[in-house]
């Protein structure tokens, strides 16, 4: 999206309820600033996060999209967030495939605890995303301006 | 330099932020040179913070830093004295410009005993 | 095994011994020192101020030149090692020293750290290891109780230096069991021996200097090891005990013949 | 049918108002399909904010509600409650955290406001999905599960007790009675700490609702609140727990006589087989079996010669307890921290550097030296002696200490400096501090009559090196106010080691899925409101597993505890999470794809006559008990016919979110 003339990308968040969307808040809490391009959707678990949804996302005008869950061992849920990385894995090659650059994905694991790391993740990626411009691959034209 | 200037100078250089510092003492207790210093590493790094360049910039004791890292090391704060030491020389040394010594100059200096570590390094770091 | 190998400009001068017991103490572990071709000086310093670049350079030649050489660095003076270790540290990690220095030489292939540097002990202890350093010594030391002097540049600051325990070091008591020697701890062995400031002002090198023996020798030793020209000189001139270059007591217990070397 | 959505947008006072303009939110959103009614008030979680919502709901029919406020985790509940009690189903209700996640971090208001109406438009663009969920119950195990018998997990599980339900305390020592059994005088009464803590572990003992798992350790544990289960592993003492008396000849005869004492921490020794302390309870004898001899080498058997119980037992083998729980509590406490990485202070070339804890020892009656100070070096009386604090503590993030302040040391410096002086008028005690933090009630009137009636020397300033030299420990340090550095030859030195949790406590953490800290201190479920509670529900938190305390502290955080367990297990059923996973039958082709990622066995299959077009077919098709699942939705994404989907968290719900949010 393009915002008096400079490039402001779309980028969707996943949280993971337990640990990523308590980072979230925490970081709130100690008014740590992070870009408002980023739009949290909070889910129960990493594992939730079926990879439809992201390609959903890029097929929407999305130019990142970033999940984040509970760090490896600390699930609440035990195992949900070693599926998640797994079935991201996968994703990952395929939107190689599909010519999505590998940069506009991206999984964090960020805890209850780290409301600095989340609002550090967020900037970085951002940044990240900014500086590749804007997703044209998948673009659904009709949902575009 | 201007006074903000300086502050800015030391705290770019240095990498330090003085401000971690909780003022416990370590670096002064650990501190080998303390009697050679007028400002004790402790002081040395509150005076940085509160912008007092100049006045260590006139200290005698910048040049007397061992540069041993002891404070560095004890530090629990990572606030690292020494670097700030340094920069502080290093700013005096940047003020005086092309001041060098002439080859000419260092035979009187020397003590021929002295491993050439020690003289390369007494140049680079002394170089008043 | 080679290595690539940096002298530093003491050891070819007022350090000689270090250097050519170190060179043959290594041959009888197997090892060949190669020296970097056309080696300057590392700066004798280690340029504490982000900002400062030329200062820098010449370590960087020297880590450039062993990248392209093997890709490690083999150091013997603790000053050397500090410079060219906290240089390397800074061209993996400060990205603006980094792009600076590499501006500068305009090297063909940008240097960022790649070299592994290490120092003499270092190579003792991780690359040959103490068993094998054992099993090679023909005059153990027995009955030698030794202090061993580590100074400041070796060990600190730890977070950048990464060779063992900055406040409690092991490194070369290990060396001293191992050339059978009985290594005695003493508090003062990290605490400095009045450096550079010795060219200054003597006086001060001389109690630093004096209160690290004493502490030695109340614990019991009665000889001191260094791996640092400077440290031997302050100890040496100022001190109540006996002072060696560790690869001196490396070398004697490895059965060079010492005769054919010059001090 | 068409939702009828109300969307409220709350000023949380000015921490939303400030940087989101509410009024334009309120204004936007209410032109969004389906929103037929949107205001703003200033705090909707308020009685008259909350009746707001429910007369709003009444007058406009509403079927749907959106709240722009603060993060659900704060106030999901109240609204649910609120929306309840007007007649709407609680799962009609969505909220748009607009206030962590957009108001607290811009500082813009027109960025804040475009933001607030994005994530009001998704809430809307999901509640439109929602439909009316209703949660199912489970019933509650009346026990309660007490991981570690500290001073903390012994309070907590006697008030459990003594409210009349069962609990069991899990140690890993062969003793309960933690860290507190090891001290001498406690602050700031100097009352005895053993002849408070030891009556309450014989209560414990006693108390015919608790059984004592010492020696034991929980291995796994699974379930969810009201429903767990623990395995316990109980370590094999060698002695038969029923037979033995306590009578304590073994540990007299025992030749194995150079064990280091841990109860002493190591400053003496004792056999291998041995009783940790006289007060130990259970007072049973155990084999340590990495130094007895018979178990070693198989040879000896002096014990079993001569225990008149015949309770000695070479072949005992671990065994384990598998039990029910409806709660369970963490209380594994803290250790003090290595000195390894404080090497300045000389910890490990000296025996004359101790750690606070050794000094307790030294000074205890029944300790090494039966409670006189004595040098460790050469049994000689210390004359000066110089305090250290914060060794570890507050540092920065850099691996050598910790970032905390551990806040019990200021204080039993205070009293270490105070018992000496008392005992030893001829001595010349210096406390080197950065700050003292003396807060709690009579806590600065102790640390003042330290300095004051006791002339403590109160430094402030640090211990930089400690140099041990000719029987005398060289101490170099700070005087901040006289602006000197001090050298001062000591006889002993103290530090006041930073306190760590035990460093079981991360497997546990993962175990029960229970956040952590940073630091490995577990994080309670809210830091002001539930400060016993852990994230997790039904995990409870007593004690400095929680963070650093002192011994006040810890047992009314204990008894905290405890009556949360309490309000727990009174319960005969819990009212579950209603956002679980239910299959589309019709879609369901039984591959067993869900069963097998689902961390809960909550999946089963059932063979199901269907209408086809071909007559009517068995199939074997996924079924979900509601009363197991927890709704992680793992086995939505490992459906391949997409038949799997999680109440509150649908797939369409989320990428109607999606759209919204991209829109």
């Amino acid at each position: 999206m393009q915002v008096n003339g400079e490039f402001k990308p779309k980028i969707v968040a996943f949280c993971c309820n337990w640990c990523s969307y308590a980072g979230a808040d925490l970081a709130g809490n100690n008014r740590l600033n992070y870009p408002a391009e980023v739009k949290i959707i909070r889910i129960p678990c990493s594992c939730r996060l079926n990879p439809m949804f992201i390609l959903r996302a890029f097929q929407r005008g999305a130019d990142g999209v970033i999940l984040c869950g509970c760090h490896p061992g600390d699930c609440h849920y035990t195992t949900g967030n070693y599926y998640a990385r797994r079935r991201m894995t996968l994703l990952f090659s395929m939107l190689d495939y599909l010519g999505i650059e590998r940069e506009r994905t991206r999984v964090e694991w960020v805890s209850a605890a780290e409301g600095a790391k989340f609002a550090a993740t967020m900037n970085d990626f951002v940044q990240t995303v900014t500086k590749l411009g804007e997703n044209r691959r998948l673009e659904d034209l009709r949902c575009k301006k | 330099m201007k006074q903000e200037n300086l502050i800015d100078a030391v705290r770019d250089s240095s990498g330090v932020n003085p401000r971690k510092c909780m003022k416990c003492g370590k670096c002064t207790a650990t501190c080998p040179a303390f009697e050679a210093m007028e400002y004790h590493p402790h002081q040395f790094v509150d005076m940085v913070e509160r912008g007092k360049i100049e006045q260590l910039m006139q200290s005698k004791g910048i040049w007397n830093c061992l540069s041993c890292f002891a404070c560095v090391e004890r530090c629990p704060r990572n606030v690292k004295p020494a670097q700030l030491i340094e920069a502080v020389r290093l700013a005096v040394i940047r003020q005086q410009g092309m001041n060098h010594l002439k080859p000419e100059q260092i035979p009187e200096l020397l003590n021929p005993d002295l491993p050439q570590q020690a003289i390369t390094s007494a140049f680079r770091k002394y170089r008043k | 095994m080679v290595v690539n190998y940096f002298p530093g400009c003491t050891l070819k001068t007022h350090a000689k011994y270090l250097d050519l017991c170190g060179r043959k103490a290594a041959e009888k572990l197997g090892v060949e020192l190669r020296e970097l071709p056309e080696w300057q000086c590392c700066g004798a310093v280690y340029p504490m101020a982000r900002d400062e670049i030329a200062t820098r350079l010449s370590s960087v030649r020297a880590l450039m030149s062993a990248r392209d050489n093997g890709g490690e660095l083999v150091t013997l003076c603790s000053a050397c090692h500090h410079v060219i270790k906290r240089v390397n540290g800074d061209m993996q990690r400060d990205e603006n020293i980094r792009t600076k220095v590499n501006n500068y030489l305009k090297p063909e292939t940008p240097y960022a750290g790649e070299t592994t540097v290490l120092h003499y002990l270092e190579l003792l202890r991780d690359k040959i290891g103490w068993d094998a350093v054992r099993e090679k010594v023909v005059k153990p030391l027995e009955g030698k109780k030794i202090g061993a002097y580590y100074g400041c540049l070796l060990l600190r600051p730890s977070a950048e230096m990464q060779m063992d325990n900055a406040e409690n070091p092991t490194i070369m008591e290990n060396l001293l069991r191992a050339i059978g020697a009985e290594p005695v701890i003493y508090s003062m062995r990290n605490e400095c021996c009045g450096g550079y400031v010795t060219m200054e002002d003597s006086s001060f090198a001389a109690s630093r200097a004096k209160a690290i023996c004493d502490n030695a020798a109340a614990c019991g030793a009665e000889a001191l090891i260094t791996a640092c020209p400077l440290c031997y000189y302050n100890l040496k001139q100022n001190g109540s005990l006996p002072v060696y270059d560790f690869t001196q007591l490396l070398a004697e217990a490895l059965g060079v013949d010492m005769e054919g070397l010059e001090q | 049918m068409m939702h009828r959505i109300g969307v409220f947008v709350c000023w949380c006072g000015s921490n939303i108002a400030a940087t989101v303009d509410v009024k334009r939110v309120a204004e936007e959103l209410g032109k969004q399909p389906g929103v037929v009614f949107a205001t703003d008030y200033q705090y909707m979680c308020s009685q008259s904010g909350q009746e707001l919502i429910q007369s709003a709901i009444k007058e406009h029919a509403l079927t749907g509600v959106v709240i722009c406020s603060c993060s659900p985790q704060m106030h999901e509940t109240t609204f649910r409650r609120t929306v309840s009690k007007a007649g709407l189903n609680p799962y009609m209700l969505e909220i748009a955290n607009i206030r962590e996640q957009c108001s607290w971090i811009h500082k813009d208001k027109e960025t804040g406001t475009e933001k607030a109406i994005v994530l009001g438009r998704a809430a809307i663009a999901k509640v439109q999905l929602n439909a009316p969920l209703k949660a199912g119950e489970t019933p509650v195990t009346k026990r309660a599960l007490v991981i570690g018998g500290g001073i903390a997990g012994i309070q907590t599980a006697l008030d459990i007790a003594e409210a009349g339900y069962p609990v069991d305390i899990v140690e890993s020592q062969p003793t309960i009675g933690g860290k507190m059994a090891q001290l001498d005088k406690t602050f700031p009464t100097l009352d005895c700490a053993a002849c408070i803590l030891t009556p309450r572990m014989v209560d414990a003992n006693q108390q015919e609702n608790i059984t004592i798992y010492a020696y034991s350790e929980v291995e796994a544990v699974t379930g969810f609140v009201g429903n767990f289960h623990a395995k316990i592993r109980r370590k094999a003492r060698y002695v038969d727990e029923t037979k033995c008396t306590g009578c304590g000849l073994c540990t007299e005869k025992c030749p194995q006589k150079n064990v280091p004492n841990e109860f002493n921490l190591g400053m003496d020794h004792r056999r291998a087989v041995y009783i940790p302390f006289a007060q130990a309870v259970p007072k049973i004898a155990t084999i340590d079996a990495n130094y007895c001899k018979m178990l070693q080498e198989g040879k000896c058997g002096v014990c079993s010669k001569i225990c008149a119980a015949g309770a000695i037992d070479y072949k005992q083998q671990d065994t384990f307890v598998e039990q029910d729980y409806g709660a369970i509590v963490v209380a594994t406490g803290f250790r003090p921290i290595s000195m390894e990485k404080f090497d300045e202070y000389a910890y490990s070339q000296s025996p004359d550097v101790v750690t606070s804890l050794e000094f307790e020892r030294l000074m205890n009656a029944a300790g090494p030296t039966s409670g006189t100070l004595l040098r460790p070096s050469d049994g000689t009386h210390p004359k000066t002696l110089v305090f250290v604090q914060c060794v570890g503590s507050r540092c920065s993030d850099d691996g050598r200490g910790k970032p905390y302040c551990s806040k019990i040391c200021c204080m039993y410096t205070a009293k270490h400096a105070m018992l000496c002086r008392e005992k030893y008028p001829d001595t010349d005690v210096y406390v080197f501090y950065i700050d003292v933090r003396a807060p709690g009630k009579n806590f600065d009137e102790f640390y003042r009559r330290a300095a004051e009636e006791y002339g403590v020397h109160y430094i402030k300033g640090q211990v930089g090196k400690i140099v041990p030299e000719d029987g005398k420990l060289k101490v170099q340090a700070s005087d901040l106010l006289a602006n000197e550095q001090l050298h001062i030859d000591a006889d002993m030195v103290i530090l006041a080691a930073a306190i760590e949790p035990n460093p079981t406590a991360r497997s546990l953490a993962t175990m029960l899925t229970t956040p952590m800290d940073t630091n490995d201190f577990f994080t309670e479920a809210h830091p002001k409101l539930r400060p016993v509670e852990s994230a997790t529900a039904g995990i409870f938190l007593s004690g400095t597993c929680q963070g650093p305390k002192d011994i006040p502290e810890t047992v009314s955080q204990a008894s905290a505890c405890a009556a949360k367990v309490m309000g727990l297990l009174h319960k005969d059923r819990l009212v579950g999470n209603p956002c679980i996973a239910q299959p589309d039958e019709l879609m369901c082709n039984g591959c067993s794809s869900c069963e097998k990622v689902c961390p809960y066995g909550a999946i089963t299959y059932a063979d199901k006559e269907f209408r086809t077009f071909e007559g009517m077919k068995v199939r074997r098709v996924a079924q979900v008990n509601p009363a197991v699942c927890q709704g992680c939705g793992a086995c939505t994404v490992a459906c391949p016919s997409g038949a799997m989907d999680l109440k509150g968290f649908s797939n369409r719900q989320i990428m109607a979110e999606v759209d919204a949010i991209c829109k």
